[in-house]
């Protein structure tokens, strides 16, 4: 009988770390906080105390030295797993993410590798400020190299992270501070999944919604509401950024004919950008009107709730785009 | 009034602000989470009594402290850190990131260390433009692992900037210790590094950090150069507001209480012949101030949606 | 009369650097090896001689510090020109850019400035490796705050560099280390340009050709090539990154009905794509073709030139995919 | 054979190299720039006699000294930098970035002082894999304002990791001198500031340099951290290949040719007894040994364009 739990996003994590110390042979676990302490969120906890400190341990405010670390031991022998507190304060090292881990393989021409993991979460909350409140999975994006995952829920935060820590690529595993506390079932054994593919969590019929991260949980809430007004969405959990599977979106709008992409980083040079260009490639002719992006706003992300509120996709926002694109 | 009742009195505000949000965090009306000086009030206190209004100051997230003492509107910061549409940022930086150009406030910074170039920067201003201004950051002791400090104490030394680096060592960043993180015994060690002189200081005694504040600043004034002043203290709170601080010992915040600014100075006022009376009116005034920028606060509306796309660009 | 000289770009570089000093107030130059030896590129030659150290100024190999340092001391008055000496070495300085330099005003709610000026070089030359290649502006584009300019001819740089120093807000001046020998006419006493706004350097009829940076020469050989061959390509110098005049590409899409867009930086994320997004938004329904994307390789760029020449968009290429969109 | 003689030996193949490369620059068969260690060979041929082959080193853009000593395979190198399909990085990476994991050279690196941290995370490897083994980093005396290496240094005391780190002090940062970037005399002195054990030697002497050396590893290999080794020396040639160097007062580089290592090693050879025929014929075969290389370098195969795609991800 399969082993399934009913555990929040948070604890799914703890639950993929812990497998991947057990199972995963050399796998170490670091960053700010994560031993003694567990972890600021929790994902750490009592990992520390289960496997000891020279595989689970805190370092200095150092975040340029420990991903640089993350690179150096994976090239040797070690599967390191870093934990980057949030999202934002990747900023510090991006140094060690764009020049150095992304290159190794390529500029090695294959000889070294980097298999690592870099955890972080990302979006806003209310009060958080601009400092804490970024989405990064643009920038990411564009350093050929990483592999890039968001998870949405507690399965795919559990499954994002296994395939990571057993992947030969360096992998970020982005994952939600908002989505935390939300509850799920997870099948502690299942099998690996593959690496990358977006899945359809809602099917419909008149319009193609995309989104991932956060942002995956307005859309949802825009799917029923659009279907209390007759419209059938089509809501596309994108999960992996890289690699992309943009095969299922475009057969989704192949079939919809209508596409609305959402995510909560800016909107210009936001992923969505991407991706709207690929799709509005593959499905010249057959789209029924323009691909819409509701997107964070192009600012700095306010703390006052007052603000955020405007600054975020919402489910309304993004079912209003919808309800355009089906007059269009 | 003796130079250490203002310095308490000072300290005082601080302690009651803090208080104050704390409460008012537990009512619900501050969204996010709050990083308190309750503990460390003596180090704003003692290096801003020798601060003039035109120098420049930087802090952290722990940094409402400083902004008190550079004048900032206490009603303003309520208000801010409340969400409301403050007259210290507008609610977009609330508490971790406030800053306040009206008092040459630069600002709090929630990016461990990246204070401190600014701050340099300023202090580049300061030299450039002439005056003898100076420019003061404060920083905790885990920032002092963080590259951007290193590289901006470097930077100051070189160009002899009048730049003085307060380093608050309450013991932790965030949960973990800081003799586990380094392996030094005072951080002010590392100001030979940088040619810069340091020096290790009570910093729960405002004279104390005052007399090691004025030195510094006057070295700054003069063409001096960069210092570095570490103050050794504690903070009787978790790092924010939702920490349950399992990771300190039995004991340490009980025993730290003993020795924490207000407590040493109220005992010291008592000891040179103030009497209680006397004191407790001192914080019957402090208090009425709190309450009523508290009010006032509260009376702030929520900042306008429709402007939430206002000064991006200049 | 104009004042007019024929420059190399890296000389009228060093004319707008000039100008600034002598012009604007308090402004300040600084950098590695920008004093007494004059920039790695020349960009300040004898800045240092005729306005001495208080002005113009050596720094150690301090990124981050001195970055902060532009912003702190944009803040209190001076107006730094910051030099990166390769956009490649801005990621270890990434969080003065993302979070620091772009949020102030914002997060002040307007009551401080970053009037500052980041000059850099971007581009891939024979030879350079993965970490001296790099083709920025996207990571910069989606960070709400700055403004970004990519000059391609002497002219435009030394236009680009004056039109930063004046402004209040931050701006990042990408240059182009492969187009810094190349000369043309500079007007030295000409009125300051406005910031923002593309330029149509080729008009025509048949297609529309965007480029920006290097690419820019690539695409205006492509115009040449497809000439020879009865295409009549309208080839857009987009320019301004930030602010983004999307109308001038619009417009031009909208009487040609097609649009190749062509960048060095690798596709995947690329700005091309967010431009792609938009004009298809805004020309829904006028495009006679899907939207082509000729990008440098989704790689780290390799070094050895017999690998580098098939990695970066080549005039052959972009009109390859101009004919394409004609056959389409 | 004495110590002082294969030292020679070995420094005489990366001057080789190195002087063979210029001209095969100024051939116009190197696309790029290169970074030439001319003058500075003891360092690495100093600290290499004390590696074992599973050791790890990294290094800088001014790494092909380190490279050859690592054991990386001359017609390879030569290739490599010449942008040929080489058997170190297939002429991905070019002069200042090469790798080769076959001997255990995690690589140069272009990024000021980026290569700590990554020789950190070997280090982490040797420790946590056990066999007493050692990682190896080589930066300049710029590097030390770096912020990424202040991060590693203090990271590698913390965690007592097997990291040795060899600060070659030409003087130079580019075209800028290090006693006007720094307010200390010698960069060891930074040790304290992370409580390293640190010293500043004569780079230009291999035995001295080997000497140190032996005491970092051993003391890496056995367990007691993190050590420092500043070899003071001087570049005989521009920072990169197209370097007029103007920066550099006049007679410096003649007088620094008076006290280059091969100068001085040959003396000190001629001195103890060998006669000069001997010499010469080291000197000889070394030639052989780069001339067939760079013969065989230049018959290897350009990069195959339809590789391009290979190796981005696993
Ligand atoms: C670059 C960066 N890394 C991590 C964090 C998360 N963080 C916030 S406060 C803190 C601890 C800072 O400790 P210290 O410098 O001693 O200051 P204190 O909080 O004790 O005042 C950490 C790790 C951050 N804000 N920025
Ligand atoms: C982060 C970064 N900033 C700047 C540069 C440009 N740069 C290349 S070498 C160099 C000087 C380094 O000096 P040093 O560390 O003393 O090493 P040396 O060249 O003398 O061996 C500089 C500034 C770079 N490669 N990386
Ligand atoms: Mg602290
Ligand atoms: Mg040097």
């Amino acid at each position: 009988m399969p082993e399934i739990k009913n555990l929040s996003y948070i604890q799914a994590v703890n639950h993929a770390l812990r497998w991947s110390l057990e199972t995963v042979p050399n796998t170490v676990v670091f960053g700010e906080d994560v031993a003694v302490p567990g972890g600021p969120f929790g994902a750490t906890k009592n990992l520390h105390r289960d496997f000891g400190v020279d595989r689970v341990f805190d370092l200095p405010i150092s975040e340029t030295a420990f991903l640089g670390m993350a690179l150096g031991s994976a090239m040797t022998g070690l599967r390191p797993i870093a934990e980057i507190m949030y999202s934002d304060f990747l900023f510090v090292a991006m140094d060690q993410v764009v020049n150095q881990i992304a290159n190794i393989r390529y500029t090695s021409n294959g000889k070294w590798g980097a298999p690592l993991v870099i955890r972080t979460q990302q979006g806003s909350s209310p009060g958080a400020c601009a400092q804490h409140s970024k989405s990064i999975e643009a920038y990411l994006a564009h350093t050929p190299g990483l592999r890039v995952v968001c998870p949405t829920t507690p399965m795919e935060a559990y499954q994002a992270i296994r395939t990571a820590v057993v992947s030969d690529d360096p992998v970020f595993v982005v994952e939600s501070r908002m989505l935390y506390p939300q509850k799920g079932e997870v099948q502690l054994d299942a099998e690996l999944w593959p690496m990358g593919g977006a899945r359809v969590v809602r099917p419909g019929a008149d319009a193609t919604i995309v989104a991932w991260s956060r942002t995956m949980t307005a859309a949802l809430e825009a799917g029923e509401q659009l279907a209390a007004r007759g419209v059938d969405a089509e809501v596309v959990d994108l999960r992996w950024i890289a690699p992309l599977d943009v095969e299922t979106v475009a057969d989704s709008v192949a079939k919809t004919g209508r596409l609305v992409i959402a995510h909560d980083a800016p909107g210009t040079g936001g992923f969505g950008g991407e991706l709207a260009a690929r799709v509005g490639e593959r499905c010249f002719g057959r789209l029924r009107a323009p691909i819409a992006r509701v997107t964070g706003i192009d600012a700095p992300l306010p703390a006052a709730p007052a603000l955020q509120d405007v600054a975020l996709p919402s489910a309304d926002r993004i079912a209003g785009a919808v309800l355009e694109t089906m007059s269009a | 009034m003796s130079e250490l009742e203002e310095l308490y009195r000072r300290m005082l505000v601080i302690r009651r602000f803090e208080e104050e949000l704390a409460e008012v965090k537990k009512l619900g009306e501050v969204p996010g989470s709050i990083h308190l000086c309750i503990g460390q009030e003596a180090i704003p206190v003692g290096v801003s009594a020798l601060l003039l209004p035109d120098d420049y100051v930087t802090a952290t997230y722990r940094g409402h402290g400083w902004a008190i003492e550079r004048g900032s509107d206490l009603a303003g910061l309520f208000g801010e850190i409340m969400g409301r549409a403050s007259s210290v940022a507008g609610g977009r930086a609330a508490s971790p990131y406030l800053s306040d150009a009206s008092v040459g406030f630069i600002g709090e910074n929630s990016i461990v260390g990246a204070g401190v170039p600014i701050a340099l920067g300023a202090a580049l201003s300061c030299d450039r433009l002439g005056g003898g201004r100076v420019s003061v950051v404060s920083i905790g002791d885990g920032a002092m692992n963080q590259g951007n400090v290193h590289e901006a104490l470097n930077m100051a030394a070189v160009l002899a900037l009048p730049l003085v680096v307060v380093v608050e060592n309450n013991g932790y960043s965030e949960m973990v210790r800081i003799e586990d993180m380094v392996r030094v015994t005072n951080l002010a060690e590392r100001g030979a590094a940088y040619g810069i002189p340091a020096e290790t200081v009570d910093g729960n005694d405002p004279v104390v950090v005052a007399r090691a504040a004025a030195v510094a600043i006057e070295r700054a004034r003069t063409g001096g150069g960069p210092s570095i002043i570490e103050a050794r203290t504690q903070r009787l709170v978790g790092h924010y507001s939702g920490d349950a601080q399992h990771y300190r010992p039995a004991g340490e915040v009980a025993a730290a209480r003993e020795v924490e600014p207000l407590v040493r100075a109220r005992a010291a006022l008592l000891e040179a012949g103030r009497d209680a009376a006397e004191l407790d009116a001192i914080a019957a005034g402090v208090d009425r101030e709190i309450q009523d920028a508290l009010a006032a606060a509260r009376l702030l509306p929520l900042p306008d949606p429709t402007t939430v796309m206002e000064h991006v660009y200049a």
